[in-house]
């Protein structure tokens, strides 16, 4: 096909693909699933950290965390814009969330417990969240690379200010200490499951590469965050709960063990600790939200009408 | 009276931004669009920042080695002097923003004239705080047109928000001595003399938005003196002061 | 162990109690009829009387000068030992009731086995603790089959509880070092061998309430651990325990 | 009217009426009227109370409570049942609570804002009620006399309680005592209004009297309750907001402020502090309830008709 092999030289030559562009069918559904989900994601990422936000210990760090998820919230607004130039809405995307035929990112189905799951959230999850997102900005898709590198400079700041979070933790009472340490038992494992299972285990990932959609392979990534992390937590005081762990010279990276991917599969399939409230809590909201977004249509039509007859 | 008028008169201003300014956050990843998501967010957000200036001013005046948090995280539902129509809780969406129209359209005309106050430091935060009032006041009154404009389902439903705080309004322009002491020297304008600006606001408003302004002139009050909170705010400060009073000897 | 391996044990026995009892609690006065109102007032009081009893024996063996009140009112989620289903939010009637029957039915087998413990306390403690367990099965059981045998809304609202329920159940039959260390001595029953009388229970109220058992075995845990709470416990901590945590001096 | 004459006769000589004898309609009418408002005033009362069993500071206050509230929800048993010897049935008595045709004691639309209120409702709103309802053991209508010497029993023991909680308050740390002389200062006119407006201004009072459907005047309740209560404020070292209250040697009682009548008649207008959500909370409540009632009694329906194809 003279068409797909003209559309993968130009990837290859690095150059970007426009919504107007021609583009293979399978490289508009899998980006519609890509930014679909990552977009989802912001929206639902949104429910663990709201969860503190009215138990925020001081003014100071309420106003963070409040600015932090609507930097989440407008993540999603960016995301979907950028699906929706693949041709889908974005009440599409929210009907196949709700229905179960589009997923969101599993880490956001374990619960938050204490307040050091804010510093862990953005010091892990955000973390391994820009990980995945930094080489996206090279992605071949216009609209999503360019929704990337809004979304990795504002991510950036917030992985920050989770670190600081755990800082002050860490150099505070025992309790504190506790909780910090707590936050990074029950972390750890799902942040390493956010890369997902090796790539020999993986569906979509060659085509995806190949495409330039998926840059690198989730192992390598993986990789990365952990050896950018085990630094971090000996210099905060805190044991990374992985007795294996461990610096190897020879690869020049550490060693670390696998997270249970038999708990990753539960959660895929909705036995996460949260999957059920957090899907409940979207569908109950839009639905709650119905009779709102039925009055602003109506207005916005009788608007338009009465516009018209001025005319 | 002197500095305990001026302190009660900042605990006023800063518990009511507190207090509103947490019901809004309760709404954080449950709005009805996304894009309402975002601005209830970022209303939650400047209200708790001024928060941060008026009770942190607020604290000075007192003199007694607390800070903004402390008072903030410290106080029993008697020491909070905000108006009771802020610690309503959310009930649903149209109530939600019915409650933040009629708080804007006061509270943009109280920071309008407190950034003329002869005490500088009011001056100066109602200075900076009325131009996120003026941006909050447009917004909520553009939601209440179009919902009260709506459906026969949404004007229904922001009716009965407007019948059920209408109560809670009267409270705004109440005064007692604190307030006639400061308003004398010019620190604060008189409550009562807010309320023609308000007036006309609403007015106008629910006029486009096709509701109707109650005639029962009722008012339900004992927020602002402190004398009789509702039920509703010792609930709030359950969750707002947990952590705090859980960890007293922590800094976060 | 020894010590520890028996005071987590009666933690958790007592967690149990003061949650459920706490969640039960919230009914109170918003019942869908009178008698029921009655009902539950008379359950949540059953088992805050048996939370003094656990926590009550659990504080002596801890032996470090906290009283039964210190341990309810002032440790935070991760030193709770209760399983996870009993701190899961109230939702509709039907979903309490199906709660306290799937719990009642354990409960009931529980008990009778600990009448029996070579721990003369804990043997007391659940000789009493039995009749009123006894009571409560009978009761929720009668519900759980009127409901689900009820209407057609009545049986579908009943069906939906038991599916959510039902992953929740498992983590009552858990078990951990301490269980079989304590198990060994016969202070405590293997909480596997409670399974079965459980099993028998559920089965012949199922079928006469006309629900279908759902056949998934995945089971929730972390609570009896302390590992991993819900995010409703914390929640549910900060209102049962604002006022000893706002006034940690006073007595009540 | 004989009917009438011997009727009075009957009660004149203090002999009981009972459900299946012949009286006069006003007298069931007013008897519905009172017992049911009286039912009413026991299950609306739970909430004030119920506000504070999920935040009790021990578990021994919180079983305390617990108990309580069921007694009273027990006395709203016993009065509907009363109530409905007279011919109304317990469901309409609720669908006239719910569309404001029936009231319930205005006492219960204030908010309880502390601990101490559980203190100050059982010392002050029990020891009202008991002070209405000890004679109320003596009225005309058996079912009514009955029902109360089981509720006095019960509603001395919640006053004993409730001035506990004040000893406890009041011998407590200096927030403790401020809370207990807060609690005061809110209910004390409250309570006093308990009695109703002086009899010269009710309408029903003298025909109630003849029918010993109400055995004393308001103003005399009143004045036995401050005399009571005045004391006991004392004993606990609390002020009385009345700067008029005083001994008066005289009348061997005390002189007192009366309460402020325009907040009572707001207040029974529907515009006290808690109106709105007292009554919401109960109409919410038999709403969401529905279901369940309907279940019930279909399944009811059902054993029925099986015993009976059985038979």
């Amino acid at each position: 096909d003279p068409d797909e092999r003209a559309f993968q030289e130009r990837i290859n030559a690095g150059g970007k693909i426009e919504p107007k562009d021609w583009m293979p069918d399978g490289y508009r559904k899998n980006l519609i699933r890509q930014i679909g989900q990552h977009a989802h994601s912001e929206i639902v990422g949104q429910l663990p950290e709201g969860n503190w936000i009215t138990r925020a210990p001081t003014l100071e760090r309420k106003a963070i965390l409040l600015a932090k998820v609507q930097d989440e919230a407008g993540h999603g607004l960016y995301l979907y814009c950028a699906a929706e130039t693949l041709g889908i809405t974005r009440d599409e995307m929210f009907e196949a969330l709700h229905e179960g035929r589009m997923k969101y990112s599993s880490i956001f189905n374990y619960p938050t417990l204490t307040w050091a799951d804010m510093g862990a959230v953005g010091w892990l999850v955000d973390g391994a969240a820009i990980m995945n997102q930094v080489p996206l900005q090279r992605t071949s898709y216009g609209p999503y690379a360019r929704a990337m590198v809004r979304i990795c400079k504002e991510e950036s700041f917030h992985q920050r200010q989770g670190f600081d979070i755990m800082m002050k933790m860490c150099n505070g009472t025992d309790a504190q200490k506790k909780m910090a340490q707590d936050a990074l038992n029950r972390m750890w494992f799902p942040s390493l499951m956010m890369f997902g299972p090796s790539d020999e285990n993986s569906v979509h990932s060659e085509q995806s590469m190949a495409w330039k959609i998926k840059m690198n392979s989730n192992d390598e990534l993986r990789q990365k965050f952990v050896d950018q992390t085990a630094p971090q937590a000996e210099y905060l005081g805190l044991t990374i709960p992985d007795e294996t762990l461990k610096w190897n010279d020879k690869k020049g990276g550490y060693d670390f063990a696998e997270p249970d991917w038999n708990e990753f599969f539960d959660v895929l399939k909705g036995n996460g600790p949260c999957n059920q409230e957090r899907l409940q809590t979207r569908k109950t909201a839009w639905e709650d939200g119905a009779w709102v977004r039925d009055g602003m249509l109506a207005h916005a039509a009788k608007k338009r009408a009465m516009k018209v007859a001025a005319e | 009276m002197g500095n305990d008028a001026l302190f009660q008169t900042l605990l006023r201003l800063g518990d009511n931004t507190l207090i509103l300014g947490h019901r809004v956050s309760e709404w954080c990843g449950k709005a009805p669009v996304l894009e309402e998501d975002i601005a209830l967010a970022n209303t939650a957000l400047d209200l708790i920042g001024q928060t941060q200036m008026w009770l942190g001013y607020a604290a000075e005046v007192e003199g007694a080695n607390r800070s903004a948090d402390d008072l903030a995280m410290l106080r029993d539902v008697w020491d909070f002097r905000n108006i009771l129509m802020v610690e309503r809780p959310n009930l649903d969406f149209g109530h939600t923003m019915m409650r933040q129209f009629l708080f804007d359209a006061y509270h943009h005309a109280l920071l309008g004239a407190l950034a003329r106050s002869t005490d500088p430091r009011i001056a100066e935060i109602a200075a900076k705080a009325v131009k996120e009032a003026t941006y909050h006041l447009d917004r909520s009154a553009e939601t209440v047109i179009a919902l009260g404009d709506g459906t026969p389902v949404s004007h229904d439903k922001m009716q009965t928000a407007l019948n059920l705080l209408w109560p809670y309004t009267g409270e705004m322009f109440e005064s007692d001595d604190t307030d006639a002491a400061l308003a004398a020297q010019g620190v604060i304008p008189d409550p009562a003399s807010l309320r023609e600006a308000w007036t006309a606001t609403v007015q106008t408003t629910m006029a486009e938005a096709t509701l109707d302004i109650p005639e029962d002139s009722f008012a339900h009050k004992g927020g602002r003196t402190g004398k009789q909170h509702t039920e509703h705010l010792g609930h709030l400060l359950t969750q707002m002061q947990w952590l705090q009073r859980a960890y007293p000897d922590a800094r976060w």
